[in-house]
């Protein structure tokens, strides 16, 4: 009933493609992420689904029935917008009420839900207030109650929580996933959060271009991305990124190298790769003994530090003289490595330091197309240990 | 309904505003068109007589039939500035200075109450009342109020060789205004633009009062003073409903005859409007319905130049 | 959301006492420009109100002065007699007139609203082959001179317009003395102006708050009487005024559709001339009923258009 | 889609019902059962509804017919469209119509009315030919001559002056007695209001009237002026109606420039470069140039002015108590040339300009409105019922023989002056009303107020208004 | 120049108040981040220093002027809006230009600097569209661009990267530290992003229903929270609160105790406290050599597991049967308690674990004032390590 299916569906503006041969199948129940840089194609896929935008091309099924030209009333869906749009000429209960109101709802149930619905998003006492006379966070959380009030197949909520405070994210988040499991609906979520498309969705959608470029579940596509571009935009800091050969030896680059049998993960010597690292997985030499599969020793320098709180970002500068360019345009950048450290780590800016790397969590991706091509390394100099998550190379 | 294309559903809703149009304007305006194929006929039961094709519009363009109308229709034209001889002598002339004019004032009159009723000030209500008023007076009485105003021996704004009145002494008008062309034509300009700029004060007011009032905000902090404002934002997005209340003064302007009527007559200042209801009234009905024609055309050409904004503004 | 500065009363008055009060006044006016702004204003606010009401309060003075006593007339009225406003009565059924206007003023207008609404969203918001021509079309039938509809709606309206179906032939009904041979024509007069006012207000509603309502359930059309209409309450609302007060003074179709008695629907400028004999014109009396005629109507409706927009808004959009 | 006459299908098939039902005769047998006839009248007709119809029944109407009588708009024009279209629509009601006698001969062209001749018993058609004002009925007949109307009451032109300040000026009750039927020239006229204002230093104006561009010029004041130092339209009175396109045009005669240097003279004086010798000038305000009836009224009435010419209507104003009283003075309008001196029949004299109404016949009515409706008329000609009206609405009775009735004399403020009426009615003009007069009327107006206004010599004034009167001839013979 | 100070603030709307006696010393060229819940008056503070609101009460001074009643063009402040607010009938070019234009920059310069504001936010090639065209994060992008083009003496940022991905946002962020650096202007930044407000920020202010909590910098406010509010509120997730007594031996709670002087942190006995500790400080008891300074053992079962991908978050509770209520409203729950460990830790959802406290990165807080008491405890059993950054009682 709540299984939404894109089909070779396009979207062209003027001169813009915003969405571009789209296929999705979501399940009944599922609760999707959409991520991807801005202006990927998140919100216009959305509204496609919704029936606001109706597909230059292709077609949009929501459980079984073609919907591709359908208005939106008859497609059962609710939609939490980006720009939020609450209706400035209605206060906040009648702004949540106006679905139900629309069906006829009677009084009491129309009370009931709003009331609930304000609770959920801790509105409760506002319902009289006009739209203009709240905060950002306040009226983004009028918008999901407005959505959550009524018991639609399909949830579509467009970065709804991008105004809110990371209590309240909190919060927010627990209350959706509630909701989804109480209602069993399908959600289909876009969110530039990553620690929200990591929490909450079954499976993640990653987006470039107006092009699907993966979708699985959360941890797949963080310990698996199927290319680059997932690689880098999943994950935050960014995976690190070196460019180089396989060689008889394994894979060599400018400052970093890793030994392994490349008949093991299935390339031929010579061929052009991008080693991936993410900074999680590089380690001071000290701490050694936490890693099951350590690479060489590489000799590094510290330059930047960033202190978070509950970890520190070291930008390491392999080469004597790089700069600590902070362009992240360069996919690859070769000459520096960011890792990031425990927060009590006794570690200071411009100070030479040895790092590893943990093999098992190295990324091999063909520089060229950018698939992945393996994802850890087992074949090991040294014994392998205990892998967690990590996976076989599936290219 | 809602699975109509986009284009079905667009003639859909358009059906019962086509209908009325069709039924009330449309079917009239061809009956007319068709009278005005017709020779005039003063006598005898029948209304009009015997098909004349383009005669009646050949014969207006011409002059021929000049002399059936208050004034002339169209200025004898030459090539020296100002390119007419007597520019208070053809209906044509008299309706486009009326227009001129009366649009003009209208619409910066209209732009300043609009501005002013824009403020939030106590006792606002009242000014609106006050300025919409003019807009309520009938044109019978509106034509009253100026005509007693000009009236030699009753009004106070017009007297006598030895003893003039202020407008008199400036200049602005002769000692017996609403029978000369030229000093009517002032008056009713004055009269007109007295009553209509509420019209424009209404619509503009409308217009401002529907911008979103954040882009001032963004406005102000970026430093524009009032003027910039007024400028940069709230000029540029009003701007659509001020060519639309132009539009339609213009049009309503470029058929103005009540007030004529009422203040100085067709006689003395002969519209475009002025020349059909003479003839209507006639009754020459295959002239009337082809200057009415004509004024229409004319009206076109003149408000192309709104069109040729509007599309500029993809409305 | 925003507020203005107030700015008056704050300047700092030192060092100004050896000035007169308009150099003290210019003085602060250099500090705070908002002075001048404000001055700017009453002058122009009470320019405008001069210029608007003189002629209404010259109205006034004449409804006052006893009609022998109009001659030589200065800046008040010479004599006084306010019984002119109960002679009117007397004279002429005035009321019922006005009750008339007022019948004919809201049918019209509320017609017009409603047709003009669908067309306004149509020509706002949706794209669709024909559209320009289309508002072209119906731009063009303000073109003409009303004098033009005149005869064949006369006939359309008396029953003189045969409307052949195959075979059968039937005309028209007879409406004479009816409110529909005004009704109708004032409405598709009346039309293109309110058509081409919504077509803008409605085109500036962003389309997000029109998508909201959809994904809620409403039609496109639910959408357009939910939300596009109230967000346009200032365009809606004085499309309405201008249609009202235009068809509460129309006279051009009105004395031709019916014989002008208040029984037959005729509307206050029939009244309003019923006052006039074929020479004597009681100007006092015409101008007394012009202003029981108008006075109200314009109170009522800027409170009506007022209550209409705040009605429609709550206060949205601004304040 | 119908261009001809319309093709109404109703019942007496519309305007081009053709002439048969104009013609058809009326059964004059009083109709027994109760029927009501629907009259369009004015303001004042509509005020006193209730008196009128009272005396209807007074004068023999019978109890079963009721009568409803509406007011129509009181601006002449408009009324005339409204007829226009009522008429052309074949619209069965009213049944009876108040026309303004200046333009019901357009109607009868275009066969919209009764022939009253055809369908009228002869008795009650001759008793109008032989007893009402001549200059009425000729305007209520059609080319043919038949008769299409039944004068309702005439409306003549008198000059009213100041009995006290003329007093001021040495004249006296004797001369005021003299002026009230015998005419004075123009000459005579101007001279004696000069007198009179330099007796009243205070007083603005001497002789005030109506020159503005409208109807009312080229109908009456002008055709006053005209006619009164001898000057025709289209030659002598027989032209008056037609045939046009078929008589000459005479505008541009001696006669009518000297009507027009005259009144030069009155207004900007003897020193204008077309001044009529004898004439005493600035005696009349340039005023009178934007006036109309009401507007030059105002001065007279508010004590600013001598003399004052304007209709009947007025001396009911300016002769109440609270005006001027038995001060006000009536006398005829004062002549150019005397009859004998003047080339066209029916010229010269004290003219005044012929005004007033008929009740015509809506011939679309059924019949058995018909025949009500001629039991109304017939009330209507009852000496009675036209002397009650006198009394209740000022109508001047159409038959010259009431003015001299006791009765007549009787009646408040007007009573007094029913001698100079009488002299009025007996010279008065009608305007030369024809289908194309309408068109005519404009340009005189235009032309007349022009040449008055020195913008134009009075021979320019009116060679231009010949040749303009010329092609409307031509254009509709 | 740029410095703003709000003294003694208030802003009242009918029925709410929206900030409550705010003081504010901003000095010239720092980048303050406001933080704090919605609705707490972050934004009505902006909007009083830009002058686009009139306080109802106190003062407001920018660079040593007042300006509390001057109108915003002439306080030299440009503002990033929470809503966006774009012109609509301006293209991108021309949003962007608006103030430049006002102030009339010569066409070329004008150019320059859209341009270069342009590539900043990425949006080279977007100059012509109109804000309709655009996706939700592009048209943020705008106004932030439409902000950096001026040279104000005060920036003021009002979530401005809310809509915007994670790669962007970190894009972003270095820009506009980079613009700080070069312009060397005041920045008051709101967020709701923690990341951001640490990294970027010299002082982070949290404001709590219109007050103002605490000013200091980012690991000041980590590390030694003046109040239970900004300890709870300052870390995703947030800080574990457990309440309990002191006693002669420490703190002593329904689960956890932990032994220490109290003259040591100059309290008394009997009084009732608040235990704070971060899930990044509480440890499985495998881990103990980590900790310098552990806590007595605790047992406990793991509950729900919170895969982040670079950590994990574990729910544990501490009594039989005790449901993991995910309610945030009360603030101390006794019963429970949220750990974070390593991605590739060996762990099970209900399994029992013992776990460490890392006793140097213990807070109290008095329970009834919520002001702290003491961050970090020193006086040890065991013989006290090498602690990072904690600091001494300052109650
Ligand atoms: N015009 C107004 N009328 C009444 N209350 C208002 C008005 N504007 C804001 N408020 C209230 O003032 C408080 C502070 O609002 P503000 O916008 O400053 O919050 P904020 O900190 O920016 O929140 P957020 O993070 O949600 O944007 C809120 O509770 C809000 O509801
Ligand atoms: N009406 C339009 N005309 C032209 N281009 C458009 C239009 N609407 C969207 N686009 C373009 O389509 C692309 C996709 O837009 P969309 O709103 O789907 O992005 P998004 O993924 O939601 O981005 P964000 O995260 O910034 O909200 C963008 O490049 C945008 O500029
Ligand atoms: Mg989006
Ligand atoms: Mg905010």
């Amino acid at each position: 009933m709540g299984d939404v299916k894109l089909e070779h569906v396009s979207k062209h503006y003027d001169d813009v493609t915003a969405v571009d041969d789209m296929n999705l199948d979501i399940n009944d129940g599922e609760f999707i992420c959409l991520v991807g840089p801005s202006g990927c194609g998140k919100s216009t896929t959305m509204e496609m689904i919704a029936g606001l935008t109706i597909p230059s091309e292709g077609k949009v099924f929501i459980g079984d029935r073609e919907v591709t030209n359908l208005p939106p009333k008859d497609r059962g869906v609710a939609m939490v917008f980006q720009n939020i749009a609450l209706f400035p000429h209605m206060d906040v209960y009648d702004n949540i009420s106006f679905g139900l109101r629309l069906r006829n709802y009677d009084k009491e149930e129309i009370d009931r839900r709003v009331n609930r619905a304000a609770d959920v998003v801790q509105l409760e006492g506002m319902l009289d207030r006009m739209p203009d006379e709240m905060s950002g966070g306040q009226r983004q959380r009028v918008a999901i109650a407005r959505a959550i009030v009524r018991n639609p197949g399909v949830f579509l909520m467009d970065e709804p929580l991008a105004n809110l405070d990371a209590k309240l994210r909190v919060h927010m988040r627990t209350e959706l996933q509630r909701l989804h499991k109480e209602l069993d609906t399908t959600i289909i979520y876009v969110t530039h959060d990553q620690a929200e498309a990591m929490t909450m969705s079954d499976r993640i959608a990653v987006i470039d271009s107006g092009q699907l470029q993966q979708i699985d579940p959360p941890l797949v596509c963080y310990n698996e991305p199927a290319n680059l571009f997932v690689a880098g935009f999943i994950g935050s800091p960014s995976m690190n990124f070196l460019d180089g050969t396989v060689t008889e030896n394994g894979f060599e680059s400018t400052n970093i190298d890793i030994e392994f049998d490349p008949a093991d993960v299935g390339i031929e010597a010579g061929r052009e790769v991008t080693m991936g690292i993410r900074p999680e997985d590089v380690y001071l030499v000290e701490d050694t003994n936490l890693v099951a599969n350590p690479s060489h020793e590489i000799e590094a320098m510290t330059d930047v530090l960033e202190p978070m709180g509950d970890e520190i970002f070291v930008y390491l500068k392999l080469e004597e003289g790089a700069e600590a360019s902070l362009d992240e345009d360069a996919i690859a950048m070769n000459d520096q490595l960011l890792m990031s450290v425990a927060p009590d780590t006794d570690i200071e800016e411009d100070e030479d330091v040895t790092v590893i790397l943990d093999r098992s969590r190295v990324h091999l991706f063909d520089t060229e197309t950018g698939k992945a091509i393996s994802h850890g390394i087992e074949s090991a100099v040294q014994a392998s240990g205990p892998t967690g998550t990590e996976a076989e190379s599936d290219d | 309904m809602e699975t109509l294309s986009e284009t079905q559903f667009a003639y859909l809703l358009l059906t019962p505003a086509l209908i009325l149009l069709g039924v009330i304007a449309i079917y009239p305006l061809a009956s007319t068109f068709s009278m005005s194929l017709y020779a005039d006929q003063l006598t005898g039961a029948a209304r009009l007589g015997e098909f004349v094709g383009l005669q009646n519009y050949i014969d207006l363009f011409t002059g021929a039939r000049d002399f059936a109308l208050p004034s002339a229709f169209l200025p004898t034209f030459t090539t020296e500035f100002p390119f007419v001889t007597d520019i208070y002598s053809s209906a044509l002339m008299v309706t486009l200075i009326f227009t001129v004019f009366s649009v003009l004032f209208e619409t910066l009159i209209g732009f300043g109450q609009a501005l002013i009723l824009d403020q939030d000030f106590r006792g606002r209500r009242w000014v609106r009342v006050a300025i919409i008023i003019p807009w309520a007076v009938p044109i019978v009485i509106q034509g009253m109020i100026w005509f007693l105003m000009f009236q030699p021996n009753i009004g106070f704004l017009v007297g006598t060789t030895e003893n003039p009145a202020i407008m008199n002494q400036l200049g602005l008008i002769g000692t017996t205004p609403l029978r000369d062309t030229a000093d009517s034509l002032f008056l009713i300009i004055v009269a007109d633009v007295w009553k209509t700029s509420a019209f424009m004060a209404l619509l503009i007011l409308a217009g401002m009062q529907s911008i979103d009032r954040s882009l001032y905000d963004v406005a102000k902090v970026a430093g524009a003073s009032r003027w910039q404002q007024f400028k940069l934002i709230t000029f540029p997005l009003i701007l659509p409903t001020v060519l639309v209340a132009m539009l339609f003064r213009t049009i309503d302007a470029m058929r103005v005859y009540g007030i004529i009527e009422t203040m100085a007559g067709c006689q003395t200042v002969p519209s475009l409007s002025c020349l059909v209801v003479t003839t209507f009234n006639a009754p020459l009905y295959g002239t009337s319905a082809t200057v009415a024609f004509i004024t229409a055309g004319i009206i076109a050409i003149v408000v192309s130049v709104y069109i040729v904004n509007f599309a500029s503004e993809g409305i | 959301m925003s507020n203005e500065q107030s700015g008056i009363g704050l300047g700092s008055d030192d060092a100004e006492m050896k000035r007169g009060p308009l150099g003290r006044w210019v003085g602060k006016a250099i500090k705070n420009p908002g002075r001048v702004y404000r001055a700017m204003f009453y002058v122009a606010t009470v320019f405008f109100l001069v210029t608007t009401l003189f002629p209404f309060y010259w109205l006034l003075v004449i409804a006052l002065t006893p009609n022998n006593l109009i001659t030589d007339m200065g800046l008040v009225p010479k004599g006084f007699n306010p019984e002119v406003f109960i002679t009117m009565f007397e004279r002429v059924p005035f009321h019922l007139y006005m009750f008339n206007s007022f019948v004919l003023g809201i049918t019209t207008t509320i017609i017009v609203l409603l047709l003009a609404s669908l067309a306004g969203y149509v020509f706002g918001r949706l794209r669709f082959p024909g559209k320009s021509l289309l508002m072209l079309g119906i731009l063009a039938i303000s073109y003409f001179p009303p004098a033009a509809f005149l005869i064949p709606l006369f006939e359309l309206f008396t029953g003189n317009t045969a409307i052949s179906l195959g075979t059968v032939t039937i005309s028209t009904p007879d409406l004479f003395n009816t409110p529909a041979p005004m009704v109708f024509p004032f409405s598709a007069l009346f039309l293109p102006l309110s058509i081409f006012i919504l077509t803008t207000f409605y085109g500036q509603i962003p389309d997000g708050l029109e998508d909201a309502a959809r994904v809620e359930g409403t039609t496109r059309l639910g959408a357009l009487f939910r939300v596009i209409v109230p967000l346009s309450a200032p365009g809606v609302a004085t499309a309405g005024v201008l249609t009202f007060i235009g068809v509460y003074n129309e006279f051009f179709f009105s004395f031709i559709m019916n014989n002008g008695e208040a029984s037959s629907w005729a509307p206050i400028v029939a009244g309003i001339l019923k006052y006039q004999g074929q020479f004597d014109t009681p100007y006092n009396l015409m101008a007394a009923a012009s202003i029981v005629g108008v006075l109200p109507v314009a109170i009522l409706v800027i409170i009506a258009q007022e209550r209409i927009v705040s009605g429609l808004t709550a206060g949205a959009l601004k304040e | 889609i119908s261009t001809g006459g319309g093709d109404g299908n109703s019942g007496n098939g519309g305007g081009n019902g053709g002439n048969e039902d104009t013609n058809t005769p009326i059964n004059t047998e009083a109709p027994t059962e109760d029927i009501t006839v629907q009259i369009a009248g004015d303001t004042r007709m509509a005020d006193n509804s209730d008196a009128i119809i009272q005396s209807m029944y007074d004068a023999g109407l019978p109890e079963n017919i009721s009568v409803e009588i509406i007011a129509g708009s009181q601006v002449t024009d408009n009324r005339q469209a409204q007829y226009q279209q009522w008429l052309n629509g074949g619209r069965e009601e009213p049944t009876l119509l108040m026309m303004d006698s200046g333009w019901t001969i357009p109607f009868i062209a275009r066969d919209q009315l009764q022939n009253l001749s055809q369908s009228l018993p002869s008795e009650m058609t001759s008793t109008i030919e032989d007893e009402y004002f001549q200059a009425s009925v000729d305007t209520a007949k059609g080319a043919e001559g038949d008769l299409y109307g039944v004068p309702l009451f005439p409306d003549f032109p008198t000059m009213q002056y100041r009995k006290d300040l003329l007093r001021n000026a040495g004249y006296t009750d004797e001369d005021f007695e003299t002026w009230a039927t015998e005419s004075m020239s123009w000459e005579e006229f101007s001279a004696i209001t000069k007198e009179a204002m330099e007796a009243n230093p205070d007083i603005d104006n001497g002789f005030t009237f109506q020159a503005n561009v409208y109807e009312g010029l080229s109908c009456c004041d002008f055709n006053e002026f005209m006619t009164s130092y001898g000057g025709t339209f289209f030659g002598g009175r027989d032209n008056l109606f037609g045939p046009v396109g078929d008589r000459p045009i005479t505008v541009d005669e001696e006669p009518v420039l000297n009507s027009i240097r005259m009144v030069r003279t009155l207004i900007h004086g003897e020193d204008d470069e077309h001044a009529l010798d004898g004439i005493t000038g600035n005696i009349s305000p340039e005023a009178v140039l934007q006036w109309t009836e009401e507007p030059s009224r105002k001065p007279f009435t508010g004590g600013n002015a001598i003399m004052h010419r304007n209709w009947p209507y007025s001396i009911t104003i300016n002769g109440a108590e609270d005006v001027f009283g038995e001060d006000l003075g009536v006398m005829p309008i004062p002549y150019g040339v005397t009859p004998d001196e003047s080339e066209y029949e029916g010229t010269g004299g004290p003219v005044a300009a012929l005004g007033g109404w008929h009740m015509t016949m809506n011939p679309n009515a059924p019949d058995e409105q018909k025949s009500a409706a001629v039991q109304v008329l017939r009330a209507m000609m009852e000496p009675q019922f036209q002397l009650d009206n006198f009394g209740i609405q000022g109508w001047i009775p159409p038959r010259p023989e009431l003015l001299d009735s006791d009765e007549a004399k009787e009646v408040d403020v007007i009573g007094r002056y029913l001698s100079a009426l009488k002299v009025a009615g007996e010279n008065a003009i009608p305007r030369p009303v024809t289908v194309v007069w309408p068109q005519q009327s404009g340009k005189v107006a235009q032309e007349v107020n022009n040449a008055y206004a020195q913008e134009k010599a009075p021979e320019q004034a009116m060679s231009d208004l010949k040749s303009q009167l010329e092609q409307i001839e031509q254009s509709a013979s």
